[in-house]
């Protein structure tokens, strides 16, 4: 089980942008926790970074017991991306390939290309990726091309590699956000089962404060690259949660007190 | 055919008036500059890059400015001249049969004459090729299609052998890669013009060939001025290059490459000098006179 | 019922067999062995080595040589590419008016290309005569020609969202093409551009056809002439040139490609 | 505050002010004029014109030469094309395993490109001598030059998301060649890969330098003895043989162009 | 004030999917409706279909009195276009150029491309995009290049786009499924106080039920490419529109009974 410890993390970008300013948390192993947040407060760009696609400009990540910033070597990285599941934001499958094969394709961390391609690829595995497609409800469109589902289809779909992946941990970007509302349920209560079954830690990223406090046993809540909650979600209230979403004024007016008030 | 330029006379003239200081009257249809082109001569290829010695001299002989263009194609060189874009040439033998043939008034200005301008055949010494006759059966390098001494040159010696060029010898235009591929053996003889010859002996001096047939001399490389320009100035170019004939050859030579020339001389020029080339495309097949 | 894995359509089918007996055929008249090739890996050498060191003899000839082909050739390219982006237009499946402007332009593309440059250098000759300006005209046809394609090529490879955004707000073609078409075209349009600079000086022997010197006259002469470190000193002062404007195509593509 | 609109950066400036200095110097070497341009065009129809109607009375021969060229050009490219694409993923700033690696690459594939076919043509000859063999390395070697660098590019201006995705699943770097960077990139890769084929057969010339024949040579001996009528008939054909491999890359481009 | 008219509107893609099934639709000048649909239930390509972006392949369409399938010039497509504001799924910026650039192409159906260049656009006109940049709250990232932001930043530079088109009808494709939950309500009360202003017809897609009832004055709801439920916001139970998505299997066995229910 992975735990995720981060201290003082910060981000900038090459344009000068700063995503995250001193981040410091801490995620425990078999937890699930909820990201929260306004639009821009940073929370692609968390993930982004524990997952190495962008490197961290300060402070000390850890996941599972490896540093992604002390990465020197490929192998390194890709065992480490490996056993994380990550599911992005915009999807991101291969366009000009089947539904099917981009599903196969999550197999890529523990199998060799040509055990994955579509039309060699072992039976065990045609049926698992099969398998997958169909927990997410898209058994019927396995053979098209993935630039021929609806935007909802998609984001099943890359969920669906993601299952595929086997992963020890399980980061998802707005898993359902282009879901509707009972595909978005059916596929939470996947996500968490699966979480449960295997012991996994899960960490999601959402814009529904309902689905978050459903699903999460903790809430972060970021604003503007910082941490204004961090708790457990039989204590808190709501009307907290909507602080996280203020204007910038307000934020800056009810900054130090959400400091005061929330801890971090 | 100076008539046509009658109509811009008035112009010309003007013109002419304001830049008549030195020399004598008679010029208004004369153009401004001469327009020169030398075609890629085999063997000047040096000329081809450092022209500015050879074209001041020349302007000085000529006594008017001239435009220098290193031309390196030949077709280019002759329909230059059919379309009046160029007025005088210095061609080899071979283009000098095609613009004939395609401008039919075109004026011989001078021709150069070169020690040792013709074509040869080599074999390897060890090579069990000894005559001309021999070559029947065989493949052999030459240079580029057009060619003087390593194309028209050779295959009329083959022609006149009586081998039939198209089927008795498998013919292989190699450009500059004829030297090497004579030298690995993948052709068995190389007809070439005796310079080249000359120079593959020293540069591989351990190995050993032979000339197994040398043709006759080829005709002078020759200056060849446009029907276009007016026949004064034609006679009148005619005469300052051979007047000036070593200086002219001093500034080919102040290059230091074109060794070929050191025994040149400037000599006049006629048509007939030419009958043979023409009769060697002929015996190839190929139609010069068409246009 | 996945279906992408239907039997391929018989075009597919005649196209791959017909290139796969084409290139069996063509292997099987190769006469290819690699006792012929490693044989001749020694000579290789020796003549690769014959021409070290480069001679520096006639460095500074060279080096105007080459100043004037790259004036040429960049004026050249530079007519060349703005009259390939309308044509690629015309041309390209997703922005032609209508499908038979685009087969013409294709085809004119085409035919640009074919015509060897030899005969374009003599058709301008004759209609302009010797001289750089010919040959900037011979550049610039090439440039069509290349440009032309690999314009319209990656015109019709473009995603389609972000050009439908523009068409959605009822933008005429000049919007479409100027507010999307080109500014997601651009990383490949410089260096599809700054390539044909880069042909065009690699390709300037065309102007030695047309009397306009350069380079290209000088590597020929050195080539002809055998001197071959002569020939070397060239091909690496090309080698400059070329990997210079290289390093331009990648400075300025870098700004333009997403999240570079 | 719009962050993007400040001042371009001293490389940005030097590029572009040094490149209008030489288009301007260029330009004005040119002695260009639209009255010269006109004035010739009548010649420049007489001559086209001239060259109507194609001479076909040699068209078997060319025919047969074609044929010969097409298969030396298919099989040379074939081996460039399959060459050119681990060079291009060692030098593509996002595949590179090394950025001094791609460096390397890089200017490998350049100095291919520099390198004249004449003296690949030389040393092929040198090394394994005459005919088709030679030939068809040289067109290899092109091939790579050409190739290498233009998959090179689009390797580069690839969307990062989908490789992203790949790389996620903890995939070796095979797994991301395989999985997303060739299946995105292959409408590209067929495009030039079939021109670089296209090319094959339009600079065969090289094939005639190393004894193989082909439709190069037929062509500039025709051009060489001014039989236009001919050489037309020649171009001709090769338009044809163009237009064919150009409608395959496009038919086989569409097939994988999403949404075409 | 545009209308909306369909009349056995069907359409299959080249794959064979049938997207939309003979639909038959009337939307009155004015009207705010919204559409509801499970993913895949033909939404998006309903809206393409009435922008002409996909051809329907079957029925009558007509929208503001123009039928998309009879244009036969350019011209009569944009200036079609040019009156329809349409927020995509996907946002689809131009990427590498910069967020005001963007935004002022959302007028290019009314200015030709030199004057909303974004370095010589007239100070009125850059006014105007900055404008629409600030009512969707991204002032502040206006000099950023496009693909320098998060997701829920680009949809709301698409809806800052789409308002400066200055449409007279406004067709929104899930336009706040990235937003978090405050953003959201802000842009969906932005968008109704503008066609309020401006007397304009506005569709919208959308997966939220709450803001769907909320916003909505008539709900379309959609399953497998035909209309389920069309009725007022008033007169709609919230367990009708479960019915919406439920599994293929139970969705067949509802059907006829949906159709009697419901009528279209
Ligand atoms: N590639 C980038 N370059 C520069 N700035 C970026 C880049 N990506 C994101 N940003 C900026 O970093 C900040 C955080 O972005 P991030 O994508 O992490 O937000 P987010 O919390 O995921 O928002 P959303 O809910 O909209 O997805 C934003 O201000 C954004 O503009
Ligand atoms: N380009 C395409 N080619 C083929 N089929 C397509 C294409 N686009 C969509 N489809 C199919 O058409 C159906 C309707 O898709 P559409 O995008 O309209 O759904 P939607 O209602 O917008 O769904 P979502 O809520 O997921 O966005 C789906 O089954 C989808 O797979
Ligand atoms: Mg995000
Ligand atoms: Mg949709």
């Amino acid at each position: 089980m992975f735990s995720v410890t981060m201290s003082e993390v910060t981000k900038v970008y090459p344009n000068g942008t700063e995503a995250l300013k001193a981040l410091d948390l801490n995620i425990g192993p078999g937890e699930h926790v909820v990201i929260l947040g306004h639009n821009g407060s940073g929370k692609s760009t968390l993930f982004r970074c524990m997952t190495d696609f962008e490197n961290i400009t300060g402070g000390y990540l850890e996941i599972g017991g490896k540093v992604p910033a002390s990465f020197k070597k490929r192998k390194e990285r890709s065992t480490f991306r490996r056993n994380i599941g990550l599911v992005f934001q915009h999807y991101h499958l291969t366009h000009n390939l089947s539904v099917l094969q981009n599903v196969l394709f999550g197999a890529l961390g523990r199998q060799p290309f040509r055990k994955v391609c579509a039309p060699i690829a072992s039976s065990t595995l045609r049926l698992e990726a099969m398998n997958a497609l169909e927990r997410v409800g898209m058994e019927s469109v396995a053979g098209n091309g993935a630039d021929e589902l609806s935007g909802g289809q998609k984001q099943r779909v890359a969920i669906a590699r993601m299952i595929m992946q086997r992963p020890r941990m399980i980061m998802a970007d707005e898993p359902i956000a282009s879901l509707d509302p009972k595909a978005g349920k059916e596929i939470m209560d996947l996500l968490v089962s699966i979480c449960r079954e295997n012991q996994l830690t899960f960490i999601s990223i959402l814009h529904q404060m309902d689905i978050a406090l459903e699903y999460g046993e903790r809430i972060i809540g970021l604003n503007q690259g910082e941490v204004l909650i961090d708790k457990g979600v039989p204590h808190i209230q709501r009307s907290e949660l909507q602080k996280l979403y203020m204007s910038p004024k307000e934020q800056k007016a009810k900054w130090n007190e959400g400091l005061v008030e929330y801890g971090v | 055919g100076g008539e046509q330029e009658g109509d811009d006379q008035e112009a010309t003239a003007q013109q002419a008036e304001s830049e008549e200081t030195e020399e004598e009257g008679d010029r208004e249809d004369w153009p401004d500059e001469i327009r020169f082109a030398d075609t890629g001569v085999e063997g000047m290829e040096e000329l081809q890059r450092q022209f500015e010695p050879f074209q001041e001299e020349l302007e000085e002989t000529i006594g008017m400015d001239i435009e220098f263009f290193a031309v390196t194609d030949r077709t280019i060189g002759s329909t230059a001249m059919e379309y009046d874009q160029v007025d005088v040439l210095l061609a080899g033998p071979s283009e000098y049969a095609q613009i004939k043939s395609v401008v039919p008034d075109t004026e011989l200005l001078a021709g150069i004459e070169r020690d040792e301008y013709h074509a040869a055949f080599i074999a390897h010494e060890d090579s069990d090729i000894g005559t001309l006759a021999d070559v029947e059966g065989h493949s052999i390098a030459m240079k580029d299609p057009g060619s003087t001494s390593g194309h028209v040159g050779p295959s009329e010696m083959l022609i006149d052998e009586g081998i039939d060029v198209d089927e008795d010898v498998d013919i292989q235009l190699l450009d500059d890669a004829r030297f090497d591929a004579f030298l690995n053996r993948d052709v068995e003889v190389l007809a070439t013009g005796i310079k080249d010859y000359h120079e593959m002996v020293e540069e591989h001096e351990d190995e050993g060939f032979r000339i197994i047939a040398e043709g006759e001399t080829l005709p002078n490389d020759v200056f060849v001025a446009s029907p276009e320009l007016p026949d004064d100035l034609i006679e009148n170019m005619r005469e300052s290059i051979l007047e000036n004939d070593e200086a002219l050859l001093d500034s080919i030579l102040v290059t230091g490459e074109n060794d070929k020339y050191v025994e040149g001389t400037f000599t006049e020029a006629s048509d007939e000098d030419y009958d043979s080339m023409r009769n060697a495309y002929e015996e190839l097949g190929l139609d010069l006179s068409e246009e | 019922m996945p279906k992408r894995f239907k039997l391929p359509s018989p075009a597919t089918i005649i196209i791959t067999i017909g290139g796969l007996i084409l290139f069996i055929l063509g292997l099987g008249s190769m006469e290819i062995s690699a006792d012929r090739f490693f044989s001749g890996i020694v000579n290789m050498f020796h003549f690769i080595i014959g021409a070290f060191p480069p001679d520096l003899e006639r460095f500074q000839t060279a080096l105007v040589a080459m100043y004037e082909t790259f004036q040429i050739a960049l004026v050249g390219t530079v007519f060349g590419v703005f009259l390939s982006l309308p044509i690629a237009l015309l041309a390209s499946r997703n922005t032609t008016p209508h499908p038979v402007i685009g087969y013409v332009a294709k085809g004119f593309i085409s035919l640009l290309r074919t015509v060897p440059d030899l005969i374009w250098a003599l058709i301008f000759v004759i209609s302009v005569g010797l001289g750089p300006f010919p040959g900037m005209l011979t550049i610039m046809m090439d440039t069509i020609g290349f440009c032309g394609r690999f314009f319209s090529e990656r015109i019709e490879e473009m995603e389609k969202g972000p050009i439908e955004a523009v068409q959605s707000t009822g933008s005429n073609q000049t919007g479409v093409i100027f507010g999307s078409i080109l500014p997601l075209g651009v990383p490949s349009f410089v260096g599809t551009s700054l390539f044909a600079v880069e042909k065009a000086i690699r390709g300037a022997v065309v102007l030695g056809l047309v009397g306009a010197g350069g380079i290209g006259v000088e590597l020929s002469v050195a080539m002809t002439m055998r001197q071959f470190d002569e020939a070397l000193m060239m091909i690496l002062l090309i080698l400059v040139v070329v990997i210079i404007v290289e390093q331009c195509s990648t400075y300025i593509r870098k700004k333009f490609i997403a999240n570079a």
